[in-house]
């Protein structure tokens, strides 16, 4: 039982401090934000040749063979520095779901594209009605000849206004929200058929809600065997849970010291905001939060790397659920006590705040994650 | 003790349904019921049909132009206000400068400007923040010096909401920069168009402009301007800001933002069937609902002890912080109630100049709009780290 | 719509507060909590003299015709001083049940010795099974010739120690939780085949488990039309439970009115607490959590006096789910406020906090209150 | 960065769970799962059969006999323990004034003291908080006046748990009252047989007799029995304070409690079903044991800190907070669980002595017990207010 990091991974984080630094100045954020893109290109052909993009991937398919413990580590830099690139959609997600599920053929012809920073990925999984439920699809994929035709609505999908291809979930049997009978199609994002409203989000990320309306794909299109993908989407979405639970302690971090420094510089009757004892334990509150959150966070990472799946389902849910009020706490209140500077979209509280927001409700709030905990603790 | 509503009460009632169905106009409505800041053309329009009925000031005293309401016909209204989202008026001329003025006013003050108040001719805004005195407003810098029948004012506000639109500011001012904080300031009434008054618009995190900076670089405005004394000021701002904390409270909104949550959530789903079948849900909801329901009889039982005469000391502080924490609380849950439509996020100014539909269901536009502009609720009209202060001090002697 | 006392109301109120004034010293109430009675019955016969046993009784039953409003204004006296005497449960709940249900023989029989402070009551409902649920009734009471045979446990009976007669619910007929097929029974205290388990209860008072063991009674001991029971039962216990929160009104008045003198007067770091912002802030909360409660009180009494049955329900479900989160917060707030102090039996405070807690608990705590306006609102 | 058991740690927990498994004491452990306090012949009883095993003092030094464990080991043992409801050791001795002898006392203190601690053949108690001297401790009066070769002390204690079954107590006591506050007390030990020691019980609102007032009249205590130097005791107490917080924290007994809570919901009816599936007394519980699982990693990923030599400052004022947050509303849940057998309370001096059994189920009998006691959880070893303000200080810097 070891909480520290190890030399290596001591250097790693180094390397992903640096990066945020030298790119993720509040200023440049905010510009990054604002372009149609909404991050930087330059920055993803940066992040592959530094080998990140490789970094969660087994050595056999070209990867780096990191551990969860890696990906928590340059998460929560990321996090610091909100950063804007699509690593956990391309990734984490539509990565993690090829290496995961897919055939020799698959893998060989996106991993090392994605690694090479070369093809972006997104994946659809929500639906109007689905709410956070994962199972919850009506997509329909139906055979047709080799191959099927989709039809359906998939929305918010983070990163679908970039992807090149989207890892799509659709039903090839059974009802709504059986578990089985949900199969996973990699689909080409500008295939006939499929239509998008891209959008903004709160965060300053970029997302679309997806159409398919008969679209045709080949049997090549299948991601692992038919009607079987639940589990698979459950696992994958588990360690994407665990990455933005680093990302988030990474951003109450930041939130957390660019605050802590505010209530030291800000004066008001004569004397620094941080001398007034309800502030001062409003920020110490703040800050246990944090540290309880980085534990959890700390912990969903290595029981990943242990394996097991029913500690692993444990773990995700209650770390999301404590992270995901720690974020709305500490968020709402670095807001609270910059009083009006922390309602300017100039200045960089909000930002954090929007971001922690955000994290808060994806891949399943904090009520959806006690629930799932404590049906799996029943 | 008695809740029960008269005969006359409950014809007021109908008065104010029968109004409310025929001259409140739909795009207005809309816009409230979604949290939506009004424009300014369609605030004018419903504040004018106000007016024309003889509604615009229901706390007024009746030789203002005030609607001499009882207790029971001011809830009777606000609730029904409420229900149908009829934005209420804006505050800064109705309930922020315009008692000041028939309380404080000179006779040639209170013809000038209050019926144009009442009329909306006149869009005001408040001076009051500065870059320096957020919490602290006695340390204001903004000057005014006298130069002959006018003051000449330099100096900056901050946070001034609406005042990219407004034709008038209400300002304070230090007009003795010896005397002690408090003591130096006045309070002034200043045209918008005066020469060397500049707007800068903020964005805020909702990505509107609804907050500005003010700058004044030689301003000049007549002492006919200057409300009351020189010098006193800030005995003016603290009735003001007394007087905003009761409003602030907001009970007949919230109730109906109660509603549409509820509605919400019946055509939301979760697992399969409406969130309202959701445990869990269903408990942030009641005890939203309870809390508001407690803050509901306060602000009752408060306004029936002024209208006994009884003297409130820092009371309404409590109807501000419990009133903006429900708000809070309310637009978090709405925000939770539209699942991952929660972040999907456009800014009107891209959105009033495209053809796309907003993305989601329809009621998914506004909540986190509102959301995000409610952070501040807890921070303006007085912290509510600041009301507790003035709890402690002036009820509980601490 | 008018929230103010009438002179009547307040010169009833003046009384009250004398009452407790002189009888109800935190030293007078320890002594009294702590003999063997647990009250005292000079003050009993005190306040049958004063009129209050009759209070709440229509005229024609030879009582004061008192609204709710009169006896929230008793309870708020009575919750400052913790006053012991069991007027709720002879006065609100045995005689309300008579009042309510009785047939003329009964009450001419029972309301007057009530009244005239010769009888007390008690009312025996809640079983090990049943939590809160007033329908949740085992207790069994079948037809014995002309008359019943009542079996069963009843839990935690308030003042059933001291009680001449007790006020009991029976299945006549039915499934354990039906609302229908619930009966009352006038019992005497000491019949046969009745036995007691007497105990203390946190809040310095008096109560017993009653055990009934083929305890026949006549035609005579039953209450109302058999069977019919539950909306008696229902309403009588919503008048008790708008009593409880108002005796939780004056009882957190009460209590943050100590606090905030002791925090006037203990000095720590060379300075009264009371100084200390993080303190004050606490004390406001505890202050507002008061003035929430009157309201909620106050709004609760009127609305019984107007009568009608859904708004009646609605009202006592939310003023008791509002009170007893405020009772939880003011009591524990108190303790901690004070220190060591607070932890002693010695000091009034304590007392303050253990009768808070049990309002909280009794008829229904914070969450029962909250799901049943929540089903009566859907 | 590794959460997993090796061979030998798995080895290890087969053993202590052995152990407890044959040499916990039921009576000792019944008493520790309802949460009544302990007797004190079945607290030494145990404390002796822990010492023979060689486990008394995880955190000791190996050379002064402690365990030794790594902190797998730790983890393992304070796990299994709080499962099998073995109560701690007492820490007064063993965390308290133990690592204050071994790492301020002279070589005579550590050879006199220490076994005996270790054997648990003297009870301590602590002599810190005064009337006059809680939260701010350093103000403290009681005076210790050098005489020969005794000091004579002269004061009052207050808040002294278990004083009046302790054998010895260690005090702060003020040498120099010259000096600035902190810097004229001393550390003494002092037997409580001594003439002139009087003990007067404080009833607590448990109606138990657990804490004390402790009052010195020319207490002669010889000066051999002070540790380290004179007038340099809050070194020594500041030391203790920091030793206290880790312990405080209590993860592996809510964690205990947490299943203990569970048993009883199964057991408990709600409309007929067990009140484990209520979804409101669910998401309770659910919040509780998360919060309980951010704690323990939290402290363990401060124990993982320290073992590599990083130093914390005041970090384990968090585990203090948090943890005594978490044991408050255990209890509370506990009692809520019981629904109307939450209110019976008849005190243990009543209840030893009579042959009635205890109303209600029989899990009802402690609960209350316990919530009642530990509202002091978040008042003593520094109340969570000051806990705050040394974070807010040491950490935060502000």
């Amino acid at each position: 039982m070891d909480f520290e990091l190890s030399d290596e991974q001591n250097l790693l984080k180094d390397s992903f401090e640096r990066f945020v630094k030298d790119n993720y100045s509040s200023d440049a954020r905010a510009k990054l934000a604002n372009t149609e893109l909404g991050f930087s290109r330059g920055h993803w052909k940066k992040m592959a040749e530094l080998g990140w993009l490789g970094l969660p991937f087994s050595e056999d398919v070209g990867g780096f063979g990191g551990t969860a413990v890696e990906t928590m580590i340059m998460m929560e830099s990321m996090g610091r520095g909100l950063v804007l690139e699509p690593f956990v959609s391309t990734v984490i997600l539509g990565g993690g779901l090829i290496a995961e599920a897919g055939s020799p053929a698959q893998i060989e012809a996106i991993i090392p594209e994605v690694i090479e920073g070369n093809m972006m990925l997104a994946f659809a999984y929500a639906e109007p009605q689905s709410r956070f439920n994962l199972n919850d699809v009506e997509t329909a994929a139906s055979k047709s000849g080799s191959g099927y035709v989709l039809n359906g609505h998939k929305s918010v999908v983070y990163h679908g206004t970039t992807a090149d291809k989207v890892v799509v979930s659709a039903r090839t049997s059974g009802n709504s929200r059986d578990e089985a009978g949900i199969s996973l199609f990699i689909v080409d994002n500008n295939v006939s058929g499929l239509s998008r409203r891209d959008y903004r989000t709160i965060d300053g990320q970029r997302a679309a809600d997806i159409m398919f309306e008969n679209v045709a794909v080949g049997a090549d299109a299948l991601l692992g065997k038919e009607g079987t993908a639940y589990p698979v989407i459950e696992k994958v979405t588990d360690y994407a849970i665990a990455a933005l639970c680093a990302e988030a302690v990474g951003a109450m971090q930041a939130a957390n010291e660019i605050t802590n420094e505010y209530m030291k510089q800000r004066k008001q009757f004569g004397t620094p905001i941080g001398k007034f004892q309800v502030l001062q334990h409003r920020m110490v509150d703040m800050y246990m939060e944090a540290e309880q959150s980085k534990s959890m966070s700390d912990m969903v990472a290595m029981k990943l790397d242990l394996g097991d799946e029913m500690e692993r389902r444990k773990a995700v849910a209650a770390a999301k659920a404590q992270v995901g009020q720690a974020s709305k706490f500490v968020g709402q209140q670095s807001i609270q006590l910059h009083g009006g500077m922390g309602m300017t979209d100039e200045y960089s509280i909000g930002h954090y705040f929007k971001r922690l927001t955000t994290i808060e409700m994806l891949f399943g709030n904090t009520d959806y994650h006690f629930k799932r905990f404590a049906a799996l603790s029943s | 003790m008695d809740l029960s509503f008269s005969k006359e009460d409950l014809a007021f009632q109908d008065e104010v349904r029968e109004f409310l169905a025929t001259s409140l106009p739909t795009d207005v409505k809309d816009r409230c019921d979604r949290g939506l800041h009004p424009t300014k053309e369609g605030q004018i329009r419903w504040q004018k049909i106000l007016n024309e009925k003889g509604w615009m000031a229901p706390n007024w005293p009746k030789e203002y132009g005030g609607t001499g309401w009882t207790i029971s016909q001011k809830y009777i209204a606000a609730h029904e206000f409420g229900q149908a989202s009829a934005p209420i008026a804006l505050p800064f001329g109705i309930s922020m400068v315009g008692p000041v003025i028939y309380t404080f006013g000179n006779p040639e003050q209170k013809a000038k400007y209050l019926p144009r108040i009442l009329n909306s001719d006149d869009w005001w805004c408040q001076g009051y923040s500065e870059p320096g005195s957020g919490s602290d407003l006695a340390s204001l810098q903004t000057k005014a010096v006298r130069d002959g029948d006018h003051y000449v004012v330099n100096g900056q506000k901050i946070w001034t909401s609406f005042a990219h639109l407004a034709d008038m500011i209400f300002c304070l001012v230090r007009t003795d920069s010896s005397a002690k904080q408090q003591e130096g300031i006045s309070f002034l009434l200043i045209d918008m168009k005066t020469p060397g008054i500049t707007v800068k618009p903020i964005y805020g995190i909702d990505k509107e402009n609804t907050l500005n900076e003010v700058f004044f670089e030689d301003v000049r405005v007549p002492i006919e301007n200057r409300i009351g004394e020189e010098n006193k000021g800030w005995t003016y701002a603290k009735f003001l800001l007394g007087n905003e904390r009761t409003g602030i409270a907001r009970v007949a909104r919230s109730k109906r933002q109660i509603v549409r949550l509820r509605e919400i959530a019946a055509a939301e789903r979760s697992g399969g069937k409406p969130l309202t079948e959701d445990q869990d849900f269903i408990n942030k909801l009641t005890r939203l609902e309870i809390d508001l329901m407690a803050l509901e009889y306060t602000e009752l039982r408060y306004l029936s002890m002024i209208a006994k005469g009884k003297k409130l000391t820092a009371e309404p502080s409590l109807l501000k912080i419990k009133g903006t924490e429900i708000q809070q609380r309310l637009t978090e849950l709405l925000v939770e109630s539209l699942g991952m439509y929660g972040a999907p996020y456009e800014p009107e100014r891209a959105y009033e100049g495209r053809n796309e539909t907003p993305v989601g269901p329809d009621y998914a536009n506004g909540p986190m709009a509102e959301h995000l502009y409610l952070r501040a609720a807890t921070i303006y009209g007085g912290s509510n780290e600041i009301q507790r202060n003035i709890v402690s001090k002036m009820v509980l002697g601490l």
